[in-house]
């Protein structure tokens, strides 16, 4: 029985908080832009305006739900299904924590599973794209596409230098071995975290590299047609998908749940004041660190050109990760790696 | 049966796109047929007139005062040298000549009006190209500039701050030195947005070599205002022409030299510098004395004709004015600077990509209300 | 350029710049008004909502005739009345409207207007006249000009009626073609 | 004529004009009446003997006012002078076209007005030619680019063709739109449009008018 229950609820836990996460990201987006650009941003609803994004979903919710008349039906309802389940699948492999408590489920191919099942959102940008029958849409899945070719393969190289390093596929394990080793992998593998997180916001489709929907450029490119909860998963799958970027940066490169200096100053997370502090504080506090760099990205550069995009997919990222992986496996080969 | 059109798209080579009027990006109401192979367009045809009001036709009722409130209509974002422009082209007619007050009032409150509509210009360029926080930085210094005209005139947008002959009114106490404290801050902010997009390695790469036009070119097309400058033809009217005090004051006329969209923000940045230099000159020498001159109260001017233009924020402004003798023009012809630069826009723009068009459109610092009238 | 300039060009410090600029102002003070509760104060000379005195109107129609889009309606008639023994003729006015939603705010009536102090003017520093149904609200005849009726003066400021009027010519409210100062 | 503007703007301000003391000099120029331009014949101007020199019998009038010169030209000699005049002459930008409408001349109904700038010594010239209602105007488009929107903006304000045109459409007001707005016999009011635009939903003559529902 519990085999089944207590799985259950954490699914259900898991997909309560990563959607009213998603909604709130949303929220504290707007908060921050404002603020990087001397406005206040949201504070009518409710105090502070902490219940805009509720505000915001229940607008959505009763929103007329349009399509277009010539439209492919079946696909236009497929393509929001498609780029939200991946996004909250990835999540029954992340480790929260130290114990299986605070995991759904730890594979021994857990990296596998997070690339593979996290590629299929794109199919969501594309079909949504093609299916609207806007040339708008049309060109912003075109991009998408292109974009999803010429990045899926320098992450693809950033992630191996971890594995490298870790000698291990599964997560738990990699966090492990930063701990047993005592040092992040983001200090050996400071280029490949770079690689990484380029290459994973421009997976997001977030702004240097958010070409698919450019609103200046194609209006708003693949969801231009969609509107209402349709519009709602495109928008949660974003934000679903930023928060999976983050959270494997985290587990990758900054030891997942462990905190600050788990070695050095192991004494002074022994103490009963800090111990009590769940392992998952330290590892959602590195996730919105990155989720708040996402923001800061936004909020400071100029985007892309599709052109130039695939060029620094290509020309830069896919050397420079290339490069990376050679030096660090040599590294790993002479000061005797754990593989 | 459904899926013949998706089909005939999916094989079509050449697609049509029509962009505007009520894109994000096209400024206004502008609409472009662009015809793109892909993403590269292969040709754009530009249709415009959706906010034509007749403007010509509403000055030849109105008196020449009147027509003053109009001509703010124009280029919203620089109402203030729509004005310098109009009284300009009158008072040649009538041969008046303005206090010397009244014509650095004129400078100044002109320069004020280059900088917010240069702002207008940075900020909405820099959110085509995908930067959206310049946007507010540029919106709050213009603000600034418009509390400025608001405490001189009455009015933030549509100043009507100029009257045949003069000023109508004399400045508050305590302008100058809110001017003084405006422009003495400026300089430092546009340092801020320069470390924001000028060397940044996005905004290079998508200004440097986009939307090209020689020197040649330009001149062939008629651009003028910054689109001009930046394909390096050192050419201005307040330099060329000098109206009201400009051959008093100090300033340099900043050129680029590709003529590419990177070259043309260039020179727009420094023009602001030079504004504010030229402001800071007129504060310092700015007389006492009279703001209008002696005219009389119905506005006739003789029978004959005149072109008097300005340097608008935006290129060339000139006023056509054909008088009968009476108390209304008889054809009052603008000359309006967007919309002879808007029609060089399929020329820099063929062969480049849809992201392009956006950049090359917010280089021009189009304003659909002059391009119309 | 040597290799080692190349090398450091992959490295983006301008976008590090660029990131401490926005950083920075993320911790500025902000400029926002939050509206209804905050309302900027206009300029003495600002173009609001329109004010008239009919005590103080001479009904010369110079205002009707500046107007650049004639939204000044005016009509009048004469009556004669025995003061003194005297016969005197007065102009009265029998209808001042304006049809204030064409209306572009842009002083030239204020300015055209002769009498000191003005009879219509401008400088109330009253600009929320938004109404529903522009046709009715947004048409002014002399009563509503002075009672305001439907619009919501500046805090501090009065309608006309109630004695809201400009005291004196100031100097800054003169009309075009007076004398500067 | 490098000086032209510049002279014209000189000599009605002379540099310098005393602000502070308006006792002891004459009065300034602001104080007193307006020196009004007068035009005068300008046969005799450098750029207009350059052109009569360049093409001969191109030069029918030729009036200075306000410091700006006005040659006009007949229609037969327009295309050869303004190629002379761009080739030759250096008059490469053309600033302004537009056109002046005068119904009930005997020499033409309407004005076309050309606006040249010569970069060399950055002096400008006005080129005028006059036409009567229906004649052709040869298209200077082949001269300079520029020409292309403003021809299609005084076609479709005036009324007027311009023969050669590659693109001769209306430009502001919308393709079968009726009348030529700037004319002078065009009614301020407005016309009827609807009945243009829809014809199903409003009878010719019965759409609504430009400037109603007024009162």
């Amino acid at each position: 029985m519990t085999y089944l229950v207590i799985p259950l609820v954490k699914i259900v836990v898991i997909l309560l908080v990563l959607i009213l996460g998603a909604a709130y990201l949303t929220f504290f987006e707007r908060k921050i832009l404002a603020y990087i650009q001397i406005r206040l941003g949201p504070n009518r609803v409710g105090p502070k305006g902490w219940l805009q994004a509720i505000a915001d979903a229940l607008k959505l919710f009763v929103k007329e739900d349009l399509t277009p008349a010539r439209s492919e039906k079946f696909v236009f309802l497929l393509a929001p299904v498609l780029i939200i389940v991946p996004a909250l699948l990835v999540f029954a492999v992340i480790p929260f924590g130290p114990s299986d408590i605070w995991r759904l489920t730890d594979i021994n191919v857990a990296l596998l599973f997070v690339l593979g099942v996290s590629s299929v959102g794109i199919y969501g940008i594309i079909l949504g794209g093609w299916s609207s029958n806007n040339k708008y849409s049309l060109m912003g899945g075109l991009r998408s596409a292109a974009q999803l070719i010429s990045y899926e393969v320098p992450m693809g190289f950033a992630v191996v230098t971890v594995v490298v390093m870790a000698g291990s596929l599964s997560l738990v394990r990699i966090v492990e071995v930063q701990r047993e080793l005592g040092v992040w992998f983001f200090l050996p593998g400071i280029v490949a975290l770079f690689v990484y997180f380029v290459c994973g916001v421009a997976e997001t489709n977030r702004n240097p590299f958010d070409l698919p929907e450019a609103e200046s450029e194609l209006v708003g490119g693949f969801h231009t047609e969609y509107s209402g909860m349709k519009w709602a998963f495109f928008f949660l799958g974003e934000y679903a998908n930023m928060i999976v970027i983050s959270a494997m940066a985290t587990v990758l490169f900054f030891g997942g749940w462990l905190p600050p200096f788990p070695n050095l100053l192991a004494p002074l997370w022994a103490l009963p004041a800090v111990a009590w502090v769940p392992p998952p504080f330290w590892f959602l506090l590195k996730v919105a660190a990155f989720i708040f760099l996402y923001m800061w990205f936004r909020g400071t550069f100029p985007r892309y050109r599709f052109d130039q995009l695939m060029r620094l997919g290509w020309k830069v990222l896919l050397p420079v990760s290339l490069a990376n992986l050679m030096v660090v496996a040599l590294g790993v080969l002479i000061l005797g790696g754990r593989s | 049966m459904e899926r013949t059109h998706l089909k005939a798209f999916a094989d079509a080579e050449e697609m049509e796109i029509s962009f505007g009027p009520q894109h994000p990006s096209t400024h206004g109401v502008l609409r472009l047929m662009v015809k793109v192979d892909g993403e590269r367009i292969l040709d754009v045809k530009p249709i415009i007139g959706y906010l034509h009001r007749g403007t010509e036709k509403l000055f030849e009722r109105e008196t020449y005062n009147g027509c003053i409130p109009h001509t703010d209509r124009m280029d919203y974002t620089a109402a203030v040298t729509n004005n310098q422009g109009l009284v300009g082209a009158v008072e040649r007619l009538m041969g008046i000549t303005i206090p010397p007050r009244a014509a650095y009032l004129r400078m100044i409150l002109a320069e004020l009006q280059r900088l917010a509509s240069h702002l207008v210009w940075l900020a909405t360029h820099a959110l085509d190209i995908g930067a959206q926080t310049p946007y507010f930085y540029c919106f709050e210094e213009r603000d600034k500039i418009l509390d400025l005209f608001e405490e001189y005139c009455g009015a933030r947008l549509t100043t009507n701050c100029m009257r045949v002959g003069g000023m109508p009114f004399d400045l508050t106490p305590g302008w100058t030195d809110r001017c003084r404290a405006f422009i003495e801050q400026f300089p430092a902010k546009v340092s801020d947005w320069e470390r924001l997009l000028t060397k940044n390695r996005i905004w290079r790469e998508r200004t440097v070599g986009v939307g090209v036009i020689s020197a040649a070119d330009a001149i062939e097309w008629g651009l003028t205002g910054p689109p001009l400058r930046g394909s390096g033809v050192r050419w201005d009217i307040r330099k060329v022409f000098p109206y009201d005090r400009y051959d008093e004051v100090e300033f340099d006329v900043p050129i680029g030299t590709n003529g590419d969209t990177y070259d043309r923000y260039l020179v727009r940045m420094e023009e602001m510098r030079q504004s504010v230099r030229i402001i800071r000159q007129c504060l310092e020498r700015l007389p006492d004395g009279p703001v209008m001159a002696k005219v009389p109260k119905i506005i006739k001017p003789p029978k004959g004709e005149v072109y008097f233009s300005v340097e608008a924020p935006k290129g060339e402004l000139g006023y056509y004015l054909v008088s009968e003798g009476g108390d209304t023009p008889y054809r009052l012809h603008v000359r309006p600077a967007c919309f002879i630069n808007l029609q060089a826009l399929p020329e820099m723009v063929r062969g480049q990509l849809v992201a392009d068009l956006v950049a090359v459109i917010g280089t021009l610092d189009i304003v659909l209300g002059e391009i119309d009238r | 350029m040597s290799w080692w300039d190349k090398i450091l060009a992959f490295i983006p410090l301008e976008l590090v710049q660029g990131l401490g600029v926005t950083g920075k102002y993320l911790f500025r003070k902000k400029v926002t008004v939050q509206y209804p509760e905050q309302r900027l104060e206009p300029k003495d000379r600002f173009r609001g909502m329109f004010g008239f005195s009919e005590e103080r109107c001479i009904v010369c129609h110079n205002c009707a005739k500046a107007c650049p889009i004639d939204i000044i309606h005016i009509t009048d008639h004469f009556e004669e009345s025995v003061v003194d023994g005297k016969k005197r003729k007065k102009k009265v006015l029998d209808r001042y409207d304006i049809d204030v939603k064409r209306c572009m705010f842009c002083g030239l009536c204020e300015e055209a207007c002769p009498t000191k102090p003005v009879a219509i003017w401008l400088t109330t520093k009253t600009y929320e006249t938004a109404a529903y149904e522009r046709n009715e609200r947004l048409y002014f005849d002399k009563v509503r000009l002075q009672t305001w009726d439907g619009v919501l003066p500046f805090p501090g400021v009065k309608a006309p009626a109630e004695g809201g009027m400009p005291e004196d010519p100031k100097a800054e409210k003169k009309a075009a073609g007076g004398e500067g100062a | 004529m490098a000086e032209e503007d510049k002279g014209a703007a000189r000599a009605s301000a002379p540099a310098g004009a005393p602000a502070g003391d308006p006792a002891a000099a004459p009065k300034a120029p602001w104080e007193d009446k307006p020196v009004t331009p007068v035009p005068h014949d300008a046969g005799a101007h450098p750029a207009v003997a350059e052109l009569e020199a360049a093409v001969p019998g191109a030069v029918a009038e030729a009036v200075e006012m306000a410091g700006q010169v006005t040659v006009v030209v007949p229609l037969n000699r327009l295309l050869a002078a303004c190629q002379a005049l761009k080739e030759q002459l250096g008059y490469g930008f053309l600033v302004d076209l537009t056109v002046v409408d005068w119904p009930g001349r005997e020499a033409g109904r309407f004005d076309v007005v050309y606006w040249l700038h010569r970069h060399r010594d950055e002096s400008r010239l006005r080129v005028k030619v006059r036409v009567a209602e229906g004649q052709e105007v040869p298209s200077v488009t082949p001269v300079w680019k520029v020409a292309n929107w403003m021809e299609r903006e005084a076609f479709d304000m005036f009324g007027l063709y311009f023969g050669g045109h590659p693109n001769l459409e209306r430009i502001l007001t919308w393709e079968g739109f009726s009348g030529h707005p700037l004319r002078k016999d065009f009614p301020l009011e407005g016309i009827d449009t609807g009945a243009a635009i829809y014809p199903d939903v409003f009878p010719p003559g019965g759409g609504p008018v430009a400037g109603g529902g007024e009162e």
